[in-house]
Formats: C-alpha cells, structure tokens, sequence
C-alpha cells in the first residue's frame, strides 16, 4: 500500500474495527435463541415427546355429558373432540364443550387456597395452605354441626358418584342440607311428566327417527337439554331418512333451531300450550282412535282452532295444516320446552305437547319419545333446587338459620333474580366457603376459597340425562396433572368428612378409590360374566364409557282424571302492559350456556350465531318495533323492568314479534376474571320472581319491560357485515329458485367423478 | 421565442443555473430542516412504530387488506408518470418548449418512484423479507413467482427506476461538465466524476444524441407498461369493480394527468423560490395547462365509462359495487374526486386561466388531491365490497396511515430539495438550444431556432 | 483545466480506502463471530461423551434416543434411563456424581439443545429413520465426539437437497416441513 | 430420448394447464346446508386445532377477526316470514386459485393433494391473496399475538404459531392430513382410507353437516355426495373450480 | 505528448467554416467543441457512425431471452403450480420478458455511449472551458509548421483567441 502515513492509518485502523464490531454484532443479532432439552426424570407411562395420547372422559361444560376424548401431546391436554363410543354424542361436541380447554387454562384461574381477610368482597384475599384451609373449613363446620345449625353445601348439577358423595356428607352431617342449583334444569319438563306419566325423568327424543318434529320453544340444536344428541338426529331426519325430515319451530323468537326449521311459527309468549292443546283437539277430532279418545275429546273441546288463533296469534290455517301434517307424517314427534316453558304455566305448557305425543302414539316408540331408565351409577335422592327452593334457602339464610355454605361449581348472585337478593342472604351467613375454579360473583363473598380441580384435571363419573334411553355411565378421568395447587371436590369433600368424623361413613382415602368403589359394585352386579373387574375398569377407562345399547319400547297410560283436568292458563306476566310494552325472552346463549362459559376467550370470540355479535350482549328487537321507538341498530338502549334496569345496545331483529324483546344470558359478569368481567349486561337481573306454578322453577319470560332510547350509541361488536344475500345466491335451495329470479345461470355444473 | 428576456446571454445561464447549486440561503436550509424533521416523524417514527407493532398500526381489517399504503403507493408511481415519459414523448417530437423543465421533471420521476418504493416497504406485513420478492440464488432454492402481477411490478418498477436514473443522469452530464468548470473543492470532484470528462467534441454531442433517442424510445413503452402493471396489481383480481380492462390505460392516462399536474405544481415552486423566471414562463404553463385539460377529458371519459358499463350491466356484484361507490360510506370522496378531477379541470379552457401561475398551483393542487383521492377509493370502495355481503366492513385509516402519506410527501420534498442542490435542475445547454444564438460580431446575419 | 476523472480518483482515495476498509473489517467481524462462537457445541449441564458412549462402547442411537422410531422428535433419554446403567456403572466419576445428585434431588436435566431447527419447521425423525437415513447424515459423526456440535448446517438447501437425490414422493412439496 | 424430444416432452409437461396429470388425493369436503344449523363447533374445534390466536374485543371492532372457518348468515324475507340461512365458509381450496397466482414469493400454490397451500414463513405480507380470494377466507395477523399463561399450553404443537405480518387460512387440516398419511406409510404404504382423516371442523360438526375425503375415490363419502343433485359450488360463475362442494337447502 | 491548437469563435458558423476549412488542407482532422450542439457539423467534419444501435438492439435480445430464461427456468425448477395455470405462462412470463428487454436495452445502450465517446476520460484531453459558456471552439492536433498553418487559418476564419494546448501544461 503506498504512502499510507501514520494518520492515514490510524483512520485505516479505526475504520476497520468500527466495521469489524458492526459485522460482529450483526452476526450477534441473528444469532438463535438458545433452546433447552429437558427430558423427565422418571418419563410417566403411556409418555412419549412428539407422540399424542388421547384419553376418553366425559365433558363438564354443561348438563348434557357428552363423552370426550382428549387429545394431550407432552402431557398437556391440546384439543377436546367427542368420544366416538360414547351414545350421546358419537364423536361429536359443540363449541362450549371443545372450549373446555380454555377452563383448563384459564388465566384467571385460581392457583391456591385463599382466605378473606379484610371485609366480605373486599380485595382482601390472602394465600392460603391446604391444611390451613381445611382446618378452618372443618372447625366452622364442626362448630355449626355441634350448635345444630344448618350446612348447606350448595352446588351446580352433579351426578355420578360425586352427587351420592355430597349427599352421604350432608348426610352424615346431621344439619346438613345438600342443594343443586342449575339454572337451566327442566323442572318444567320434569312436573309435567310426573303429572302426565308419572315419570320422573326426561324422555329421549328420537329425532333421528321421526320424519316431522315439532319443536314448541325448545332450542334443542344449541343448548336444551342435550343439544349434540339432538343435533346429531336432526341431520340424520333431515338427510338420512326415507324423506327428508321436516321440522317445524313455535317460539316468540327465532332461536338458532328455528332458523334451522323449515317453518317458523311466532306464538304468542305463553300460549304455546294452547296451540299445542288445538293440535291436539285437532288430532282427536280427525284421526286420533285410541279407548280414551273420548275423554280427549271432552277435555279438548274448548280448544277450538278459532279460539286458539285468537288466543296464540297463530292464524287458523296454520293450526288446520299443522295437525293435518302431524297425522300425515309416518313419525311426527312433539318436543316442548326452552322459552315455551319459560312462563307461570310452563309446566302446563309441556303437559300440553306431551299430550300431543300421547295422541300421536310417540310414548315408547321409534321416532318418538323413550324414558330414560334410572341412571346405572350414582343415583341421586336429591332434587334439583327450583327456583322456590333457592327463595327458601335464601329466607331461611336471612333467618339466620344457616351458618356455614359451601358452594361449588354454582354461581347463585349471577344465575338468580336480583329480586331474590342472594347476596343479601349470603350477608346473614356467617360462613361461606367457596369450591369455585374461577373467582366469580359468589366466590368473591366467600370467606374462604378451596379452589377445586376443573373437569379436566379430576375423577369423576356421569350417568347422562336426558340420556339416550338406555343405561349409560361413563368415567371422566384426569387427562392432565393439576396445573395449580388446587383439589378436587371429592377429595376436599372426603378431607373435610375425615376431619369432622366421617370417616365411617365416607372411607375412601381419595375420591378416585370412591369412583372405582362404586364402579366395582357395578361391575359385581353383572355376576360373573363379567369378568375381572381390573379389566372391566380399564376396559371402561380406555372407552369412557359403559352400558347397553337397546331402548325399551313401552307404552304409557294417562289416568282420565289427568286427560280431564288438561288446560294451559293463561300466562302470568310481571308488569302491566301499558307501563312495560314488551315481555323480556332472555335466553341461554351459545357461547355462555348459562353464564359459565363467559370467561373462555373462544366462547366470546365466538360470534353469536344469529347476530354475529362477539363480546357483549344486545337486545334483539323487531325492526317495526324499532321503528316505533325510534331506534337503530347499535343504539343503546335502556331495558327497564319492575326489578331494574340494563344499557344494552339494540341489536335488530326480523324474527322476533313486534310484542317480544329478546336478551341473550351469559354477559354481565362482575367476576370470573379478564374476559368475562364488566362486559355487557346480564338479563336475569330484570327478572320478576315470577315461577312456574306447577315446578316451582323460575319463569324467565314472564317479566315485561320497557325499552328507551337513551340517546347514546353503543355498537354491538359485530362479525358479519351486510346480512342479506342481495341476489348472489351464495346459499341455493332446490325447487323454488331461491330469492333472486335471475339466478338459475348460476346453477351448478354437474361435477364429474371419473372412476379410473 | 421561449425566452421571455432575449437580451439573456449564454454565460447568464451558466452564471444562473451555478448560482442555483452553490449559493444557498437561509431559507432554502430552514425549509430543508423542516422537510427532514417532518420526514423523520410522521415517515420513519410512524413506520418503526409499525414496524415493531405489526401492520395493525395501521387501520386495514379483514376484507379490506389493503389501504392508503397501496394507495400512495399507486399515487407516487403515477406522479412519476408525467417526468420521464412527458420528457421522453417532447423530446422525440422535438418540442422546444420542454427543455427548460424536464430535468426537474424527471427529477420528480426518479423521487416519487422512490417514495413509491419506500409504501411498498412501509404497506407489506414483513419488510424484513422483502429480498424475497427478488430474483436472487439462495440457499433456499426458492426463486419469486413470476406469474404474479406483484412481480411485474418488481421488475417493471426496477427497471424504470433505472431507466429513469439513467435517462435524467445522460441527459446531464454536458451540464455537469459546465458545472464542473466553475466550482471547486468537494463539488468540484463530485462534477468531474459525474461529468465522465465531457467535453462537448462534436463527437460526444452526436453520441450523446442518439445514446439518449434510444433511451427515450425505450423508455415511453416502459412507462407506459409500468402503470398498466401497476393496474393489473388490481385488474387482475377478480373483484368486482377491480376486474376491469379498461383500467391499464385509466391508470396509465390517470398517472400522467396527476402527473402533469405535479409538474405544474413543482414549475411554480421552481420559478418563484429558485428564480428560474426566466426559464419557466407563462409558455410552460399555457401548454401544460393545455395537456392537463386533454387529460381532464380523457379522465372523465373513463371514469364516465366505468359508471356505465357497470349499471348498464346491472350484475349485482358489479350494480352494488357501483351504487355503493356513488352512495355509499365513501361517496363524499367520490364527489369530491369528481370535483377536483373532472369538474374544476374545465377552467382549463380559458387562457386567462392557464397563464396566471396561482391559480393554476390550486388547481394542480386539487387535482393532485383529487387523483389521491380517486386511488384510495379504488382500494377501499372495492375491497369492502366484494362478493360476499358478509364480509361487507368499511375501512377508515389510521393516524399511522395520515402520518405516513403526510411523511411521504415530505420525503419527496427532502429528496427533490436535495436535488435542486446537485444537480443542475434547468438543463443549460438545451436551454441555450432555445435561445438566441451569439451571432458573428461583424454582420453576419442572425438566426436563431425557433 | 482537465477533464480527465484521475485526479479525483485520486484525491477520493483515503475516503474510498477507509470505507473499503470498514466494509472488509465488517465481513471479518461477521465471520469471526461465526467462526469464534459458533455456538454449535454448546456447553451441557454434564459432559456427555457421545464418543465413549456410542464410539467406544457401541451403544445403538436408538437404545438412548428410543422415540426417533416413531415419533416426531428423537427424545432425550430420561435421568431414569442413564441411572439404568450408572447407578452400578462408573459411579465414582465426577460427572457421573453430578448426574447422580441430579437423580436423587429429582431435578430435571436442562440440556441445551444443538440441532434446533425454527419453530415453522416439523421434523419428523420416525419417517427419516423408517426410511433408513443415518443418524449421522444430518447429525455429523457423533459418535466420535466428546462435545456434540452441529455439523451440517440445517438449512432448507439440506434438506430439499437430499429430498431430491433420494427422489422423495411429492418431497419438495413446501407442506410436508412447513404447516 | 434424444434432446429434442426431451425438450418436446419437458414443454408438454410444463405447459399442461394446471400442471397435475392426477392429483394424488384430491381432498374434497362437502358442507350439506339443509344439515347445518349454525352452531359454530366447527369454528371452536377450528381455533383449538389450528392455534387461532385470540383478537380481542377492541381488535374485533376494528375487523380484524380471525376464524378459518366462519359461519356467514344471510336473512330472507321479513317478519313474521323471516328466515335465517347460515352457510360455513371456509378456504375452498380452489384448483383455479386466484390467491395463488398473486403471491410474489410463491408463499401459496397448489400442491399434489389439490390443496391451496400457504407457507407461513414465506410470506412477506402483500395481503394481495386476500384482495384476490373471493370468498375472503384469507385472515392476516396484524400482530404478534399473545396467549395469557397458561393458555400457550394448550397450543397445538403440531401448528406453527404465526407471527405478524403474515397471511393465513384454512389448511384442510394439514397436520391431520400429514399424520393419516404417515399412518399409511408405516401400514406398509397404503393409500389413506376414507375416513381415516377429518379435519376438526368435520370431525366436530353434531349435524354430520361435513363430510371430508378424496373425491377421485370413487367409493369415498364425498364423491358420494358431490354425485347428490343438490352439490353446487358458491359463486360458480367465477370458474375457481373450489374444494369445497355445498349441498342445497331445501 | 501531442499539442494542439486551439481556436475560440463566438459564433458556431464560424468555427465551423474554420473545421471546415483545416479540414480541407489536410492537417488533420479537427474537433469542434461546443456549449450546445452544432447542427451541420457532420457534413463539414465528415459522417458519424455509431455503434450504440448495436448495443441497443443486442442487448434488448439478450435482455428478451434472459428474461424468458429467468421466469421460465424458475418455474421449471422449483415446481409451484399456482391457481391452475401451466408451469411455463406465456402472459405473465411474456411481461417478464418485456421488461427485461426493456431494462438490458438501456443498460447496453448506456455501455454503448460509455464506449463509444470513450467515457469515462482517464487521461487528460484537449478542452477549454469557455466552451462550456458560449465559445465554439475548433481544436487540432498538430507540430511546427501545421500548427502555423492551422494558426493562420483559425485566425482568418475570425477566432477571438487562439491558443496552444499540451497535455502538461494545460
């Protein structure tokens, strides 16, 4: 290099290790992440990296209990899908249940026991130990037993041997009460057919079967009583039959089965019954020839189509060419239910359509109605509380005649009328000790929080109902460690009987050993045929489920005294017309069920199917009711009742009558963590206490209200844009050319399948 | 004749066009600062910003994925539009006119080109990789997709902004070499390697003549292909109110009007604030005013047309798109655009009109904002209108998006201030082309080319 | 006055000679991170001698890396599986004690991994080894190696390469790494 | 072969329209519309399988929801004769693929299964596909997007995790359809038998709405259902020769 | 090295008729240096050919068939067939084609004028810089008696100024 001089070179130099670092540190900044191999000590059997493993159990996401299968890769559940063995919903499972996982890891789930502290529903909560907890528990429990004050241990739906567990421990207990709280329980369904039947369980309905189903309220393709089972025999009636299946709804409000039937039918709120009663009345009149036809015929006979027309808002020629299709269709199945029996006569209501399957000869029969046998596993003395039970419990806690609650897997401040003042009652417990996963509204008055395991990470045992008309029982097993320190129920429940001297009565040492203990009696009843019972029990494990597979047809007789005292009374509503125009349907909705699924991002997530709308609730009005009160979409509004008021955004609706407005359930949480908390508004809020006289259940849709403007606008998160079609035919119909006339070139080119 | 001033010597122009590049004033620093500080915070600091965040910076949703990035991006290629080609058609068909303004055309060519690049960069979700895009071997084995309309835009947009480097750099170097002559220290180097050592043998001149015909013949079909590609990006969707053959030239005759109108725009700010009155004259304006009104009319011709075959029509998709166009959500920028471009170009008819300069800045002005206008409603009219009315979402951008287009404009100001500051931006001796010759002292008699 | 660009060539050359000299420096420093670091034989919790293990005493991939087999990732062997033979084997060496310390505290082994390949890329080992593709075709001859480095260098160009030597069925097809 | 052949025969090949002689498999799936009710479990078991990340409310309002599979819902007629259709879109895999073209760096293509295939680390974000997807099926991360802990556990591992800046869609489920695949290689390389494979929409659906497999397998359940006269493909008239076959309303 | 002589004219038809003239008695051949193009100039210093259409035509082929080269071989060897259309597309590839004809065509046609002026300039050549003002300056290169007689004849033809130019003094 020449005449490079001494500052020519230092530049050099510099230079150079200027670039030099760049170079380095650019290399530094693409460099990998260093990844760690971390292989387990002692690897678990059936354990293998890279390698799924799937486990059957049974879902816990709502009453229906569908058998699961989980799918876990490295020992952490990834996907939920339907057990394919399992009857209810072979292989099959809706949205709420598949977001199980989203229990499972739950960012707001709780990690640990807590103790409050500072005040009821202050932010007092401290860490707590087990020990500790249970020792509290325990000695409150103890102290309450030994004053002969009460312990009511209060729970959502349970079955299974877990039910028989709580029910031997308030048992044991002495002033125990055990209670189960489901919001969404058929009572309704359940008095009426005692009241017909004289059965007190829930039909299976063979909707595969039947060619005409006739669906009064019952939204049983979303979430009525067992949606996949029905959803899975709605598609085999529509396309696997003979015919296709037809299907006609009856409700106020199309529900997410009434957009899938092929004839909607806006009733009048309440007075489903009544049609059902025309119908009937029709039957007898025209085809029916059974030995009680007369008294039929006697009962029935107000029950005139002009006079139901009247009063259903139904137009005769409907009520005439229902009944004749009923008669015409080889299996015509009633079912009745969801915001049919929602009202003061609900009960009656669903003794109406029973009485129409009796007179269509469904009882007992293919493509109709088959009762479910007792359940094979954990039978239960106790009944679901009804609404009048809960206003019981929640007098006698004002009393002060209860000193210690326990609740589990029950959220009574959200799922109860704000007219019912649960929290008030909660106030005049001494002691309220919370099971809760989540800390929703009911944990966060809780004293003490014994967080328990979700489905997923626990034993347990289902005997499904409404189940599928033959014995079933299924075993849920643990698919993953516990993610945190929490327990199961059964095992905080047998901790607590050992602690109080139960022990006797309640001798497992853990809650899997009662499940296998109760399996075991199963397994010896079946003799000796049976086999060993270790390969019987992983038998069951590796399928999920256990039972028959052949329904019992029988008939059912109705006592005359029963046929004669038929009529549906008139609808009680909370609120006079004049100062609340519009009768309130809240409903359950997808992604919630009852509430419970609103804190799983996918469920909010999850667009309505109906509105499209995600993350908040809406009042869905009829566009000339909107009209009326000068609302658009999006607006909000204020929905006022006797009992209070929500600011809800008006969502429009073209299938709802002008006379109803319609609220999904589920938002409106004031708990149950990030994604649930402080979002849109919760419709039970506004009910009335109003019951069903006959059940005792709550009437949801008995309580009128009034609907402003308030001036302000609220969108209602919407997924879906422009909701009609516009003539692009993007959904096409066979026969009639669907809604635009200039459509037929859009038909379809015949696709060829060579076979080679 | 060009000239307004015939007693402006030769040595004037030099003495002007290198009083342009080496005095520089207080303003022109302040202005630059400005134009640099505006650049560096609503361009880059927007960008990093997104660039860290992801594209939901900006205000784009589900059906409408597209936004005011490609927007601009198709405003700046089109502004590029009016340069080169405008110099390339005057220059084959020998318009005498053109050669006081077509270097700082030109200019306005290369630097929108490269404001158009730099949306690319800022409008794709991973920029990082944008490498990918061109043809290069690797380790990958994984070479572009030519078959894609993006990549026509790759090349043909490479290859312009070559050609348009190469064109304005030609088209100079006799200018530098003057230039070169008169200045000293690090300008001076930068001349005399930018002046290769011209000379002006009447060799260079002839070689120059014709190395720059053919660059000129060759580049009006690459301008002309740019824009049509540009369109296809859009017209070889299958979207109703994209998929359209009349858009290669809508967006060809669009680019060039915009463009002509930016050329009005950047005349005006030369003559006042360089004082180049002399050189750009009530002449230029005259016949740019001219042009724009032709394609004024052309533009209104089209979009006319547009409207029509499409109602004419009347398919739904086609029918919807177009009532939501002239109705809709965007409709206010519909008319407005209809105003600006169509309407307000008319007073182009009057002389009075095209020879007073501020009123024809407004309109240039309008007009460009009305093109803009007319570029995002072609991405989000018909994005969020497609064939499924589901999906039917309007889309309204972001802060982020304003301040880009706002930083965008910017850049282009640092760019061509920079310009104006190295490169001679009225060509000297096409000027000198223009006027009158210097005659034999001793009675010969004067001509002059006309 | 001169036309000729040399003697700008000229003056423009100890800026031209300090930038040329940046941008080599910066190539030197890119590689020398890259050959001084590498990073391809990181340090591990406990020095594993594959070469002792697999060269000397011939001990099979597969009885250690059992899931290569049948499954996606080749599996490190649990502390069970080296207690297998190290609570009777060697076990006054000082490795061997760590590892022993490991086993009896119940901690896991925090290996640090060193053929790692980008998240969006899915490997399977089963079908490699199904299909009879030695180990050491991707992994380097590790059985001669105190300290496991990588040898080859796990780009795409690897592995498309070797799909289309082997004629592997729809093998170049970009989803079957790549989902 | 002499070279001239070799070159006649390599032009052929090259210049086939679409390229494939036969598909291997031609995965079909048929949605039957008068079974769908709109309960959206296939978009649950969708967001499960495929690590579909959580938007949130705020990302929602401004349009940027994420679903693979999406329940559209169209109304017809007015009260009280109001109807409410749903139909469930999903990529339709096109054979004549519009995206497929655009994309500058070849990041989606059509592979020998007839899927439309989208390779996450490719794309450089154009968005360009989804402009030219008529059926808007194709979602764009606009963010990094993070999953709460624990939730990232349940992530499928099977799935890349896509970062911001890239565009993606619903990929028939390709992890299953690779694995069912494997299964059949190791069966001593049969061929994947109807069934075997279901995406998890289709394996969720309560209805049996979904129906997945080959339809060049004469005997699959899918060919069975595209020979129904009611099979129609939406917006035919575009000619994209779609995947997915749609099975008329009553 | 080699002088020359210079002549400065104000007026381009001057110098010209001075080429023209020096031209003509044989001393060499002249240079005209010029602020702007002189029209006329080929018939007074002879024809110009230059071999820039060359460049231009031969390298907007290879341009052309690099082009189809590229997208086709790129197709070819790393197969993605996309929306159904053949491996090798003539409309899109033909665009590939168009713009890289396009593209090499200018970048030959610049290569041509680099060669063919002989830029850019390593060694100093004759040049005044009044030339690039508004001097028409006629150079040639010539020794002893030539350069008197070239002297005279720039002197008669009216140049404001002559000069000597040597590439060591300039």
């Amino acid at each position: 290099m020449p005449n490079v001089d001494r500052r020519q070179f230092l530049k050099l130099v510099g230079a150079g290790g200027v670039g030099a670092g760049a170079g380095f540190m650019l290399a530094e900044s693409a460099r990998h992440p260093v990844e760690h191999l971390i292989p387990y000590p002692v690897p678990p059997e059936e354990y293998s990296a890279g390698i799924a493993t799937w486990y059957n159990s049974v879902c816990g996401m709502c009453p229906a209990g569908c058998g699961i299968t989980v799918r876990t890769r490295e020992g952490r559940p990834k996907k939920i899908e339907g057990n394919p063995l399992h009857p209810v919903n072979e292989g099959r499972l809706c949205a709420l249940g598949q977001a199980g996982l989203q229990v499972l890891y739950n960012p707001d789930r709780l990690t640990g026991p807590l103790q409050q502290l500072g005040e009821r529903g202050s932010s007092g909560f401290v860490d707590a130990t087990w020990r500790g907890g249970l020792d509290a528990a325990a000695e409150r429990i103890d102290a309450a037993r030994n004053a002969g004050n009460r312990v009511v241990f209060l729970s959502g739906g349970v079955r299974g041997h877990l039910a028989a567990l709580l029910e031997t421990f308030t048992r044991e207990l002495g002033s125990g009460q055990f209670l189960q709280y489901e919001f969404a329980h058929p009572h309704a369904l359940h008095a009426a057919n005692r009241r017909l039947f004289g059965i007190d369980r829930l039909p299976y309905y063979d909707i595969a079967n039947a060619d005409y189903v006739l669906s009064f309220g019952a939204d049983f393709l979303n979430n009525w009583l067992s949606p996949v089972n029905y959803s899975l025999g709605f598609g085999r009636s529509r396309q696997e039959g003979e015919h296709r299946g037809r299907f006609v709804q009856v409700e106020a409000r199309m529900s997410l089965s009434g957009a899938a039937a092929d004839e909607w039918i806006p009733a009048r709120p309440g007075t489903e019954g009544v049609l059902a009663l025309a119908l009937a009345q029709q039957l007898v009149a025209n085809a029916y020839a059974g030995d009680d036809a007369d008294a039929w015929r006697a009962a029935l006979q107000d029950y005139t189509p002009e006079r139901s027309a009247d009063i259903t808002d139904v137009p005769v020629e409907t009520i005439e060419h229902l009944a004749s299709a009923l008669v015409d269709a080889g299996h015509a199945l009633a079912i009745g239910g969801g915001s049919a029996a929602a009202h003061t006569n609900g009960a009656d209501t669903l003794l109406a359509v029973n009485a129409l399957n009796y007179l269509l000869g469904n009882v007992g029969r293919r493509g109709g109605m088959v009762f479910n046998p007792d359940p094979a596993i954990g039978a239960s003395d106790t009944e679901p509380a009804s609404y009048r039970a809960m206003e019981q419990l929640a007098a006698d806690a004002r009393a002060g005649a209860i000193s210690v609650l326990v609740v589990s897997n029950a959220n009574p401040l959200f799922n109860l009328p704000a007219a019912a003042d649960f929290a008030g009652a909660i106030a005049a417990i001494p002691t309220v000790i919370s099971l809760s996963s989540f800390m929703d509204e009911t944990t966060a008055l809780a004293d003490l929080v014994l967080p328990s395991h979700t489905y997923l990470e626990s034993w347990g045992d289902d005997a499904p109902d409404p189940g599928v008309g033959f014995t079933v029982g299924a075993v849920s097993q643990p698919v993953v460690s516990p993610l945190f320190d929490t327990r199961a129920t059964g095992d905080i429940v047998l901790e607590l009987g050992r602690r109080l001297g139960l022990g006797e009565a309640m001798p497992w040492p853990s809650f899997e050993e009662c499940v296998k203990d109760g399996w075991r009696q199963l397994h010896a009843a079946g003799g000796e045929a049976a086999g060993d019972f270790d390969t019987f029990w992983r038998d069951v494990l590796r399928s999920g489920v256990w039972g028959t597979d052949t329904r019992a047809e029988s008939g059912v007789a109705v006592p005359d005294e029963v046929i004669a005292d038929i009529a549906v009374p008139e609808p009680q509503f909370a609120g006079s017309e004049s100062d609340y125009p519009f009768v309130l349907q809240p409903y359950l909705s997808t992604g919630f069920y009852d509430g419970r699924g609103a804190n799983l991002p996918w469920m909010q997530e999850l667009p309505d199917p109906m509105t499209s709308v995600v993350y908040g609730s809406w009042l869905e009005m009829n566009p000339e009711t909107a009209r009326e009160l000068g609302l658009r979409d999006g607006d909000l509004a204020r929905v006022t009742s006797g009992n209070g008021a929500v600011e809800v955004p008006v969502v429009v609706y073209p299938a709802i009558r002008p006379d109803v407005v319609a609220m999904p359930i589920g938002q409106g949480h004031a708990g149950l963590g990030r994604y649930a908390e402080n979002r849109g508004a919760n419709p039970i809020e506004l009910l009335a206490p109003s019951v069903d006289t006959r059940s005792g259940a709550l009437a949801t849709g008995a309580t009128r209200v009034s609907v402003a403007g308030t001036g302000r606008r609220a969108e209602a998160v919407k997924i879906g844009g422009e909701s009609r079609e516009l003539g692009r035919n993007i959904i096409q119909r066979t026969g009639t050319s669907g809604s635009a006339g200039h459509s037929a070139r859009l038909n379809s080119i015949p696709i060829v399948v060579e076979s080679s | 004749m060009s000239t307004e001033d015939r007693s402006m010597r030769f040595a004037d122009v030099n003495d002007d066009v290198v009083r342009s590049l080496v005095v520089t004033g207080r303003k022109y620093y302040i202005t630059l600062a400005c134009a640099i500080a505006v650049t560096l915070l609503c361009f880059f600091f927007p960008w990093f910003y997104q660039l860290y965040y992801g594209i939901g910076a900006a205000g784009m949703n589900h059906p409408t994925v597209w936004g005011t990035y490609l927007a601009s991006f198709i405003f700046w290629i089109g502004l590029s539009h009016s340069g080169t080609l405008l110099s390339c058609v005057l220059h084959i068909t020998n318009s005498e006119w053109r050669k006081a303004m077509y270097r700082s055309a030109e200019a306005m060519t290369l630097f929108s080109l490269m404001v158009a690049a730099m949306m690319v960069m800022v409008h794709v979700g991973r920029p990082w990789f944008i490498h990918w895009a061109l043809p290069y071997p690797n380790q990958m084995e994984m070479w572009p997709n030519f078959r894609s309309p993006l990549l026509f835009d790759v090349m043909a947009i490479g290859t312009y902004l070559t050609g348009s480097l190469i064109f304005i750099y030609m088209g100079s170097i006799p200018d530098f070499a003057a230039v070169r002559d008169r200045t000293t220290g690090w300008r001076h180097h930068m001349y005399v390697l930018l002046s290769l050592g011209w000379r002006g043998t009447d060799t260079e001149w002839h070689r120059l003549g014709w190395a720059y015909t053919f660059l000129a013949v060759l580049i009006i079909p690459l301008a002309v292909s740019v824009h049509s590609i540009v369109s296809w990006d859009f017209a070889m969707s299958i979207v109703p109110g994209l998929h359209q053959t009349i858009f290669a030239p809508y967006f060809v005759v669009g680019a060039i009007y915009s463009g002509t109108a930016g050329i009005v725009t950047v005349m005006f700010v030369l003559r006042k604030y360089m004082n180049f009155e002399h050189y750009i004259t009530k002449l230029h304006f005259d016949n740019l005013g001219k042009r724009l009104l032709v394609l004024a009319l052309i533009c209104t011709y089209i979009i006319v047309l547009e409207l029509f075959t499409g109602l004419y029509i009347g398919t739904s998709t086609e029918y919807e798109q177009l009532k939501y166009k002239l109705t809709g959500f965007y409709a206010p920028l519909y008319w407005e655009m209809i105003l600006f471009c169509a309407v307000a170009p008319l007073l182009l008819i009057s002389k009075r009109f095209r020879t007073s300069f501020v009123p024809m800045l407004i309109l240039s002005i309008a007009i460009n904002i009305g093109m803009y206008t007319e570029r995002f409603l072609i991405v989000s009219t018909t994005l969020s209108r497609q064939y499924l009315p589901e999906t039917w979402r309007v889309y309204v951008p972001s802060l982020v998006e304003v301040s880009i287009l706002v930083g965008s404009v910017a850049m282009f100001v640092t760019l061509f201030l920079l310009f104006v500051k190295i490169f001679p931006s009225v060509s000297i001796y096409e000027v000198k082309e223009t006027m009158t010759q210097p005659a034999r002292k001793r009675g010969h008699a004067e001509w002059q080319t006309t | 006055m001169r036309v000729s660009i040399v003697p700008t060539l000229k003056v423009l050359r100890p800026a031209a000679m300090i930038v040329l000299v940046a941008l080599i420096g910066m190539v030197f420093g890119y590689y020398a991170n890259a050959m001084l670091f590498p990073g391809t034989s990181p340090a591990q919790p406990i020095n594993f001698s594959h070469r002792i293990h697999a060269g000397d005493y011939e001990i099979p991939c597969l009885y250690c890396h059992v899931q290569a087999r049948n499954s996606t990732a080749a599996g490190v062997p649990s502390l069970s599986k080296c207690m297998g033979c190290h609570a009777e084997v060697a076990t006054e060496r000082p490795q061997i004690r760590e590892l022993t310390a490991y086993w009896e505290t119940g901690e896991p082994l925090r290996w640090v991994k060193v053929h790692d390949l980008p998240d969006f890329v899915h490997f399977t080992h089963k079908r490699h080894v199904a299909a009879g593709i030695e180990c050491q075709t991707c992994h380097g001859p590790v059985e001669t190696m105190d300290v496991v480095s990588r040898e080859a260098p796990l780009e795409m160009g690897l592995c498309l390469e070797c799909h289309r030597e082997n004629e592997v069925v729809h093998g170049d097809d970009c989803w079957t790494c790549h989902k | 072969m002499n070279i001239f052949e070799r070159f006649v025969a390599g032009w052929r090949k090259y210049r086939k329209p679409g390229y494939y002689d036969d598909f291997d498999y031609h995965w079909t799936m048929t949605i039957d519309l008068d079974r769908c009710t709109g309960c959206s479990a296939c978009v649950t078991a969708c967001q499960a399988e495929n690590n579909i990340p959580i938007v949130g409310e705020k990302e929602l309002a401004r349009g940027r929801e994420m679903q693979w599979i999406r329940i559209e819902r169209y109304w017809e007629g007015e009260y009280p004769n109001a109807k409410l259709n749903f139909i469930p879109m999903l990529c339709q895999h096109c054979d004549a693929a519009p995206c497929e073209t655009v994309c500058p760096v070849s990041a989606t293509y059509h592979n020998q299964d007839g899927l439309n295939a989208q390779v996450y680390n490719r794309c450089i974000g154009t968005r360009s596909c989804a402009v030219y997807c008529p059926y808007e099926v194709r979602y764009f991360n606009y963010y990094n997007h993070h999953w709460p802990t624990p939730l990232e556990q349940q992530l499928n591992p099977d799935v890349t995790v896509r970062e911001k800046g890239v565009m993606e869609k619903c990929t028939f489920c390709i992890q299953r359809i690779r694995q069912a695949k494997d299964h059949a290689k190791d069966d001593g390389g049969r061929r994947v038998r109807d069934g075997e494979v279901q995406p998890a929409c289709v394996q969720s659906c309560p209805t049996e709405a979904l129906t997945f497999g080959d339809r060049d397998d004469p005997e699959s359940k899918v060919a069975e259902k595209m020979r129904d006269p009611r099979a129609y493909r939406v917006l035919e008239d575009l000619n994209t020769d779609p995947s997915i076959v749609y099975l008329k309303k009553a | 090295m080699a002088d020359h002589v210079v002549g400065l004219f104000d007026d381009a038809e001057s110098a010209l008729a001075a080429a023209g003239r020096i031209k003509a008695s044989g001393i060499g051949q002249p240079e005209l240096i010029s602020p702007i193009p002189v029209h006329g100039a080929d018939e007074v210093l002879g024809p110009k050919k230059s071999v820039i259409r060359r460049f231009t035509f031969f390298g907007g082929i290879i341009g052309g068939l690099s082009g189809f080269t590229l997208a086709a071989g790129t197709a070819v060897l790393y197969l993605h067939p996309t929306g159904g259309r053949p491996i090798i597309t003539f409309p899109p590839f033909l665009i590939i084609t168009y713009e890289m004809t396009i593209l090499f065509g200018i970048l030959a046609t610049v290569l041509g004028f680099l060669i063919s002026a002989r830029f850019p300039a390593l060694r100093d050549r004759v040049y005044v810089p009044e030339a690039a003002v508004d001097k028409f300056v006629v150079t040639i290169q010539c020794e002893g008696d030539a350069s008197n007689q070239a002297r005279m004849i720039l002197g008669e033809m009216g140049a404001g100024d002559i000069r000597q130019w040597n590439e060591a003094t300039p």
